[in-house]
């Protein structure tokens, strides 16, 4: 394990395996969106998408500490999230392919993936939109007598969003049992943090709500789940909401296809470096974990996803009349 | 039947709902202990308590997203925005999230959502503080829209749309505040979403108005009669879904229409009524369409120039005489 | 004449005005030193300095607002909203203030601001990234609206935007981006606001379109033609101010009237044209008039989805064909 | 002068010239303000009006540094902030009467006045509205080769909206020469402070986008002033934007005929304690100030006031139609 990490306690018993769990669910992440690159690549993805590798630290070791009943809203940059928060390959990668077995029946795409029953309350395509949702879910819970806590991601981008402003404000008044991650991946689009944010962290907002604030370095994903640890205790035990930066670094562009000219290649270069999956792995190997068995994570990942991308490939497109459904609980007529 | 006011239409059909379902909460700015701004929610904090009946900091935006997840995680949440002119500082939160959610998760998400707005002119309010919003929200499918212009409605139609499962926007005006009418006391009297009234029957002409517009619209009608002119009135009540069998049925019988509204013609209800009736009474109407609306302006404040602004019954009377008599 | 692409357009009429008008400047997400993400702005910071052309933080209500102030204080902004879906998060800035700031002013101030945003479907992006706001817009009092439909129109109206004294949005339409025209490669050349364009002459029924439904229209009067029907296709190119008078004057000629939209028809643009010229023509309709437009729901990502409902040029050509022939 | 006082330095010379000119100013607004309350109560002023009684320190205080060709957004309670950036009161009172003489020719009433030669950008009554307006106006100034500053103001209330948010954060990039006047009366609209701000000052947001802040007490305008001259030099020397709260009290009701019975009556009575009038007048006194050179402001003021009410309820109504004017810089027809 790299001197200076957080968690540079010795990787045995309980913490081993915790590890071992968040690499399986990093891998499953980063080999999920490699795929979803593939795919499109290939031309079998309609639209756009955005993904997350190289900050797949961000959503594991935050989601790690959820529970099934807990409530999360992801960003247009949300495939890494929401698979943390347990959903399943098949109707995720349909929704991708526009299957009427997707995720939302092919109506919403990639930035539109939700899990009412795993509380993925949806990425979404306004930046800041995420925000007081994630607030109001947090409220609701606690008012109707649950300990559920929701925790909402966003970027340094949105963080120039008033709704940001808003939610953290509300949720501050309210103690609402809310963790806000801020995932810092150097852009927003094509233009670099500084263009966004004019102070060196976002973590400076804590105090301007009166909400502790912490920092972690997303490389080292133990580092991250413990930090995120106290946000979501706190919440959970009705000491309010609290903000955890965890600083990152986004690999592919921020489109698939982004040529990214805008990009310094020394900083693209610095990628192996910040990679929390081969972090892990090296403290992995450390601690004595058998090659094949940390490699089998990689395998039974892409197994899952042949069987998810088969079966999607397989499955039909919706219907078109089916694009009149479900805008209202029950149909306003005329429809057209 | 007791008499009610407008305001207090409100404030009854909050507390019986707030009452009937307990998964139902109350946010806004000053509803809470202060009673409200037009005293349209007095009292509701000390029955039902400051974790229902809650007062927010001034960010509509965040508050009325707060509510959208309260809405998808058990709750039936009701938001007052104190003045309709503060929609454009929330508006996405409304069209983006709200009004998408259900479709955007093909079906998963339910978003049973009130929002409970107060907009209209002829106080001296000024230009931001006039403002109605029904043609922009009752365009945006995912959301319905209604507009009550009497105590009972407000009482009815706000009851249906805090029991709807989809996002309803009620649209109430301030000229009305202190309109009085009796109203059965009846916990239980609901209006559906999605009907319009003919507030006065006639058969010389049809005058289609909602809101504001339908007093002008029945004053019209006064006038009219003076002069041996039945005009039938009817009154829209529901904009989005917008009742237009009502209308064509009218129309079919008085070969006549005239939309009156106190808010910009261009392409607003007017536009879409004169749209849907040209195309289903096409044979039925004897004289073109007449749109009495304010001119293409914002709201003056000062008491001639919003006089001007807003359609006199004595302009609705002359536009549809003139259709019945040329 | 050189030919040019429709993002190419809005680049040269961004240069050309920049150019010449030293108090312009140019604000909005990544359109600085990365070109814009349509490549709509390449090379603009280099030739006119990150002064002038400016990369902003992702708050559009921010900096739009920023924009106003500019406006009033001595310059002209151009600010781009890279989606038009993001108007909702800035709709205060536009609709409460820069389409105000006169009138409310009483005429002191001015707000020379030109909005340029991409909209439109078709591109499988989803509810969050199709929309156009052109009736919302448009039906603001104060704002001023154009819609090109073609590379030329792009520049022409473009120019004229940043040229006039009132806040303009520009609404450009992301399915058009790399269609070519010939265009005059004359920077002085401007288009007038607010007039339409006959596209195509025809005796028979008249299409009304707008930005992405131009093309819709067009095909199907190719259609109608082949069965020995001649459409005439009117291209509004600005809804506000609306060219009333170029399509009465086509119905008039043919009697017949289609609206082609690719947005939704509830209180659209085409029902303004529908109430407006039911009005002004009734004695020249021969029949109804009808709308093609998307059925009432957001716009589904998924291709079969998405195709549904978008109206087909087929859709269009049957609609006219039945107005033609009964 | 009171004890604890920031200025609290002997009253004479400049000082003393200067105590009087600020003296002339809030009786000039005190005045003017108490005189809109009496037309209001007696019917003479349609729709509603927002009074700024007892925080004519803040107005003034700032202002006081500012020049003609310096720019300010005020807010909906802002006839105080018009009055010292040099607004004459002929023509805000035909506006509040809704004359064709006023400031707007009656378009717009008390929340809409501009005087755009004066640099007065509007009172607004969209909270949040006026900050993103103001960053733009000093970017502006500052692009144009100008060293005019901008002043906000806004209050509790409007520090909840995300345009606050999102103007500070544009202004802290563009180190804009912007000051945010955080007026804090206690209220917005019928409810507290702690019910919009989770944090006992405001000054805590300036770290939230690296800008420097300040809390200074409302009840000494010298102190005000003091505390101004720092943020207004600092924009004008081209160091950026800053956040100056000032601590005041809201006298009457949000707006006139409102009954306050959200109001703590003993609150209401403290009223006198935190007066930076009477609180000035002291200190006048304590100089040697003569009492009825003292009373002369207000003498002068309501001189002043009687003739442009005068004037004003002598002048013309609009004709209706010009309700029709000023939507464009060339009228679009058809114009109904
Ligand atoms: C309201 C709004 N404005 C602009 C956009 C366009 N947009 C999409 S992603 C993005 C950048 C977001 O940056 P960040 O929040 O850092 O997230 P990241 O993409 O880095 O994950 C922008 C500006 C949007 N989706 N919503
Ligand atoms: C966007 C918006 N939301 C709500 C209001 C209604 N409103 C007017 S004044 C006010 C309170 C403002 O409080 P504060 O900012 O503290 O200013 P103060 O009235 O105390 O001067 C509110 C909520 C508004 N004008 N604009
Ligand atoms: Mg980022
Ligand atoms: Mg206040």
């Amino acid at each position: 394990m790299s001197a200076g990490s957080s968690s540079a306690t010795a990787l045995d018993g309980a913490r081993l395996d915790l590890a071992l769990a968040l690499h399986e669910q990093m891998v499953r992440i980063r080999r999920f969106e490699e795929r979803v690159a593939e795919l499109f690549a290939a031309g079998e993805l309609p639209g756009f998408v955005h993904l997350s590798i190289g900050q797949e630290s961000v959503a594991v070791g935050v989601i790690d500490l959820l529970r099934e009943s807990d409530y999360i809203t992801a960003t247009h940059r949300g495939h890494g999230h929401i698979i943390a928060k347990g959903a399943r390959f098949h109707p995720m990668i349909a929704e991708l392919m526009g299957r009427a077995t997707g995720y939302c029946r092919g109506k919403g795409g990639s930035m539109h993936i939700f899990d009412v029953g795993l509380g993925v309350l949806g990425a979404n395509g306004i930046l800041g939109a995420g925000q007081p949702i994630a607030v109001g879910a947090a409220f609701s819970a606690r008012l109707q007598g649950r300990d559920d806590v929701a925790v909402t991601f966003f970027g340094e981008g949105a963080s120039a969003q008033g709704a940001v402003h808003e939610a953290m404000n509300l949720a501050a008044v309210w103690r609402a049992p809310v963790v806000f991650v801020a995932e810092v991946n150097g852009f927003a689009e094509l233009t670099p943090y500084d263009v966004h944010v004019p102070i060196p962290s976002l973590a400076a907002r804590g105090a301007a709500y009166g909400i502790p604030a912490t920092v972690v370095d997303g490389l080292d994903v133990l580092a991250v789940r413990d930090a995120a640890e106290g946000c979501i205790a706190r919440a959970r035990e009705g000491g309010g909401p609290s903000l955890l930066e965890v600083r990152t670094l986004r690999w592919h562009g921020h489109y698939e296809g982004d040529p990214q000219r805008y990009r310094d290649p020394a900083e693209l270069a610095r990628r192996a470096d910040v990679d929390p999956i081969a972090h892990l792995v090296l403290a992995l190997r450390e601690a004595g974990v058998p090659d094949d068995r940390i490699a089998s994570a990689a395998e039974r990942a892409d197994a899952d996803l042949d069987v998810a991308v088969a079966t999607a490939r397989a499955d039909p497109l919706p219907a078109p009349e089916d694009a009149l459904d479900h805008v209202y609980a029950t149909p306003i007529e005329p429809r057209r | 039947m007791p008499e009610l006011k407008y305001y207090a239409a409100v404030q009854q059909a909050l507390a019986e709902e707030l009452r009937r379902d307990p998964s139902t909460i109350l946010l806004g700015e000053d509803i809470g202990a202060p009673g409200g701004i037009y005293a349209e929610t007095r009292g509701l904090q000390d029955e039902f308590g400051a974790e229902r009946v809650l007062d927010v900091p001034a960010g509509e935006l965040g508050f009325l997203g707060a509510a959208v997840g309260c809405a998808l995680t058990g709750l039936r949440p009701i938001v007052e925005i104190s003045f309709a002119d503060f929609f454009p500082v929330c508006m996405d939160q409304l069209v983006n999230q709200a009004a998408k959610v259900r479709y955007m998760s093909g079906g998963q998400a339910s978003v049973p959502l009130t929002v409970v707005s107060f907009g209209g002119g002829g106080l001296n309010a000024g230009p931001q503080h006039s403002g109605t919003y029904e043609a922009w929200l009752g365009s945006m499918p995912g959301l319905k829209v209604v507009t009550p212009a009497t105590p009972g409605d407000v009482k009815g139609l706000l009851k249906s749309a805090i029991r709807d499962d989809d996002p309803v926007i009620v649209l109430l005006h301030k000229g009305l505040l202190q309109m009085r009418e009796d109203v059965p006391d009846d916990g239980d009297r609901t209006l559906p979403l999605g009907r319009a009234e003919i507030r006065r029957p006639g058969e010389h002409v049809t005058l289609v108005a909602w809101s504001g517009g339908v007093r002008r619209a029945l004053s019209a009608a006064d006038d009219l009669a003076a002069r041996g002119i039945e005009a039938e009135v009817v009154d829209l009540r529901s904009i989005q879904p917008l009742d237009v069998a009502t209308v064509v049925d009218s129309v079919c019988r008085t070969h006549r229409l005239v939309v009156v509204q106190e808010t910009i013609g261009f392409s607003g209800i007017g536009a879409e009524v004169v749209a849907e009736v040209t195309r289903q009474a096409f044979d039925y109407l004897d004289a073109p369409i007449e749109r009495v609306a304010p001119p293409f302006t914002p709201v003056p404040f000062s008491p001639p120039l919003e006089r001007f602004h807003l359609p006199e019954p004595a302009d609705i009377a002359r536009c549809a005489e003139e259709l019945v008599t040329t």
